[in-house]
């Protein structure tokens, strides 16, 4: 059996989606800024894609330009939410931010922007007291994450959001593990910038979007042919902008009709890893988290040799966020809310989707606590 | 990967004759590693633990089949490249992990040794400053060393009263070094 | 019938191309990054696209990143081209270049990078004497495209980056419309930089690369999660990357085998236009130009007016670039070739395919003339 | 997009009453419009060529198709919005266009008063200061003018000798303002 619980990674695409991109992988590909109709014709799809985007967060289509991802989203939003002022430099974020925004923000520090960052307390959401401590008159950019990849931890954006804007500042949430899964409203939650990405919720990948309320003067981030309004340039990859439309609009029904089956899903998984590893810890238990998302510290038991082996079981689990490198770093997302290092090596996060199934996660329950079990016997630590 | 599916020599000795607690400075994880010696100084048991990715434990499991039945000199000689050869090749960013076990095995070496060091030099000091008790005995002999292992020496040259020599020479081990000693005579 | 002749804008995807990219729409949708095989499984097929990409230009695969695109990649080689010596401020380009590295290069100069722009002649070739005016041991970066989107004009690519490389700066050229079209060899040519687009050569929207010459001291432009050696972030568009290398592998094959196909069509297609409408002018005749492109002045004939009635019959071309925004301003490509305001807004660019066809283009020929000769008729000027 | 296929008074006109020669400053795009103006200073006929897009071309058509047979003032009171909404619409782009066609028969409409009031100042001249050889036929009758139009004049109270009284003041016109003025006697 093949199980994929690895969904705050990547997702399968619905064929839903699949079935709505492909006319544009065959004979509708033309170039949508084209002055003849066989080009001029796709706007609309390109424009229809923007309404389902904008639908999914309460926002106005005219709100919505299409990035190639939650990572060029991240890195727009701070880059320009950066710099709109220069009479406030000031950028603050948190220390559980993906790297997508936390290597971003280091990278402007370098190069003269004064970083400040907000602490989370050990059930993994923010302090908001840290955050009042941080924002002043020179603070020009905010960004806190809504949910965390990791921990699936939802944080206080609300709060943080009228804080922000109390100190005259621009708040900005990487949404890329919430859009899709809970619900979000930009307007409701009073958020400047927001990025979320297609690949997260069943949509395509390479594709993403970044939210920026009316009213906020953008400064473009990739210079070019002058598309969406000049401020993301380069030919429309109209294909990924339906897919994403469509990944949209199904995530809408998802988040109120089939959330609470993922939910029940991830609650059974959790009670039956706890009864069948002994010793094992939830992380983040006290905060609200994503329906989707569990970490698990299999305390004495080395993750890798678990992924490893659980692998070997034909289930795809991560430990941590996936990263490109071989390095081995203990997670700061968990050694920041108080976990210990050797503790934090022992994490697996087990993330789920609408596609999961019951008999999926019976398999998980079968198969995970003999291979807990084997490995504790071999740690030196148990 | 069978090394990893499953391990060899994974788990722990009783009263080993060399121990060793090591830690990746690369990734932070752990292992530790027990042998037993015998008297040709070779390696007759040997086991691991680790807390430490599926690549540790391969490695380990590979390197202490290599090492096992193999003398002191020969498995402190075993080069990193032996046990990636042995599992078959191993991804570049791993091969910390298979550093780990061989350190451990180093580690384990250089503690039989520092051990039976201590045992040789305790009894070289009982020797240079011989008990009346025990020169009563031996007379005008003076005992050779056969071999000395952390937890044994073996002698010979002391003459019929084997037995109290023993008894002498373990009880006064004994109280130099804090552990017992057996003594056996050729 | 319908004719499809904007392949500058972009191109219809190969079918080939389509059936390399499903797998990883339906069920490998994996993370290539990710720990488990599942995801990690992947990483072959990127590094084989990569392969790809990197023997279509004579590159070693270490030396190609992935990108969403063609403008994405200017951005990248003119920011941190421009970024890497304090020492080497000054940035070269030309006239001529896409609003992808043009528009780039008026932010860097905004930014306090003093910019050289080389000047064209009027066959559309860039004017040599003028670069070697402009560079100085200040200048960092020079880019200048291998061939140009408008008039199809192949640039002296060796000659400036030995220019280029005497004053000790970095070379890049924006190859978009040049790669997959006629061979480009990065060690032959000198390139330090390269950009290039898969959508211009049957490849997806949405996926370019960039090339990068081993020993180039490369600067993030896009930070986050540590893909491609932590210069361009962002989990892997899969499916884009191995549309990318199989559109390369094509192209391959295309350019020695198919291309003079190509060349005798477009030469089939001017000498028509020449014959069936009297004072119809050719750009860039003296230069030596792509086998695909050519532009067309229908003097005193309002080129917005052709395109309109030569879509009524079905035929897709373009004026100039494809712009977003429905302004008109005359085309500063033709313009700074030294024709006129009023000339330049006579222009049609024609651009062939590999899957253009004799009898497309002989509808084109026989729709055309009389379209010229009514607006013509109703021209004050003619 | 039928006034664009299809575009209704494209071409000049011979002579025309009023002319006009105009370009967009959006688009460096340009138009001429001819106007015929009867006596009942209605518009007879209209032309237009373009070197203009689409748009330029089906608004000409449709603001021509408008104007003509309207008096001077209805059509110079014609606005933009009637020729947007004429076509069914007009893309805000495209606005532009439609303003050129606008501002060309405006200016065709200017031209035509130009004209005529030059022909009016002239008539008015002669009046004024009578020539001779027409005072004789006149005696003390004063002209009435009934109409002007640039190209021709309509008056009455002349007494008989109407046809020596026309070509006297036609020559008189012609004198001043360098273009043949029929003069026509109610
Ligand atoms: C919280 C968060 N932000 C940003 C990203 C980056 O998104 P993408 O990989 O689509 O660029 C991810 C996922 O990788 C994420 O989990
Ligand atoms: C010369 C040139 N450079 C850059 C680009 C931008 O490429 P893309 O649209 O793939 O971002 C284009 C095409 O639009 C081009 O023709
Ligand atoms: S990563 Fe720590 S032992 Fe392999
Ligand atoms: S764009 Fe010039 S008239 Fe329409």
């Amino acid at each position: 059996m093949k199980v994929y619980l690895d969904n705050n990674a990547t997702t399968r695409m619905a064929p839903e989606v699949l079935d709505a991109m492909m006319p544009f992988f065959n004979d509708q590909y033309g170039n949508p800024s084209s002055f003849h109709t066989f080009g001029s014709n796709l706007m609309e799809y390109i424009e229809k894609a923007r309404q389902q985007v904008a639908d999914l967060i309460g926002a106005d289509p005219s709100e919505i330009f299409f990035t190639s991802g939650g990572t060029e989203s991240d890195n727009t939003a701070l880059f320009f939410g950066g710099e709109t002022d220069p009479e406030k430099p000031g950028l603050i974020t948190s220390v559980v931010e993906h790297p997508a925004v936390l290597k971003t923000a280091r990278y402007l520090e370098q190069a003269g922007h004064p970083l400040g960052l907000v602490k989370v307390n050990s059930s993994g959401s923010i302090d908001l007291d840290s955050l009042e401590d941080l924002v002043s008159g020179k603070t020009g950019l905010v960004s806190i994450m809504k949910a965390n990849n990791e921990t699936g931890v939802i944080m206080q954006i609300k709060e943080a959001a009228e804080i922000t804007h109390r100190a005259g500042a621009l708040f900005h949430t990487d949404a890329v593990q919430a859009v899709g899964k809970i619900p979000v409203d930009v307007k409701a939650e009073e958020i400047d910038l927001l990025s979320l990405s297609a690949h997260k919720f069943h949509g395509p990948k390479g594709i993403g979007a970044l939210y920026a309320r009316k009213g906020i003067k953008l400064k473009p981030f990739m210079h070019g042919g002058h598309q969406e309004k000049g401020m993301r340039s380069g030919t429309y990859n109209i294909a990924g902008i339906v897919g994403l439309g469509k990944a949209a609009e199904m995530a809408r029904n998802f988040i109120s009709e089939e959330a609470l089956i993922t939910s029940a899903l991830l609650e059974k998984l959790e009670s039956g890893i706890l009864k069948g590893c002994p010793g094992a810890v939830i992380v983040g238990t006290e905060a609200v988290r994503l329906p989707n998302t569990a970490t698990v510290l299999f305390i004495n038991v080395e993750s890798e040799a678990i992924l490893t082996l659980i692998d070997f079981a034909g289930i795809s689990v991560s430990s941590g966020s996936a990263c490109s490198t071989g390095s081995k770093d203990p997670s700061y997302v968990l050694t920041s809310m108080g976990i210990s290092v050797a503790d934090a090596n022992t994490a697996i996060r087990f993330s789920l989707s609408m596609y999961t199934s019951n008999e999926e996660i019976d398999y998980v329950l079968q198969e995970l606590p003999p291979i807990i079990e084997k490995l504790r016997k071999i740690s030196p630590y148990a | 990967m069978d090394h990893f599916m499953n391990p060899r020599n994974a788990g722990e000795l009783d009263n080993p004759d060399g121990h060793s607690e090591v830690g990746s400075p690369q990734c932070g994880d752990a292992m530790t590693l027990d042998i037993k010696v015998d008297d040709d100084d070779r390696i007759a048991d040997i086991k691991f633990m680790t807390f430490g990715c599926a690549g540790a434990i391969a490695a380990a499991s590979a390197l202490t089949e290599i090492a096992k039945g193999m003398t002191l000199e020969e498995a402190g000689g075993i080069k990193n490249s032996q046990i990636v050869e042995f599992l078959g090749g191993m991804p570049a960013e791993k091969y910390h992990c298979s550093v780990m076990g061989h350190d451990a095995l180093s580690e384990a070496i250089s503690n039989f040794i520092t051990k039976r060091d201590a045992t040789a030099a305790a009894f070289k000091e009982i020797l240079d400053e011989v008990p009346t008790e025990l020169r009563n005995i031996l007379g005008d002999r003076t005992i050779s060393i056969v071999h000395v292992h952390p937890g044994r020496v073996r002698i010979s040259n002391v003459g019929t009263d084997r037995q109290k020599v023993a008894e002498i020479l373990e009880k006064e081990l004994q109280n130099r070094i804090g552990e017992t000693v057996e003594v056996r005579i050729a």
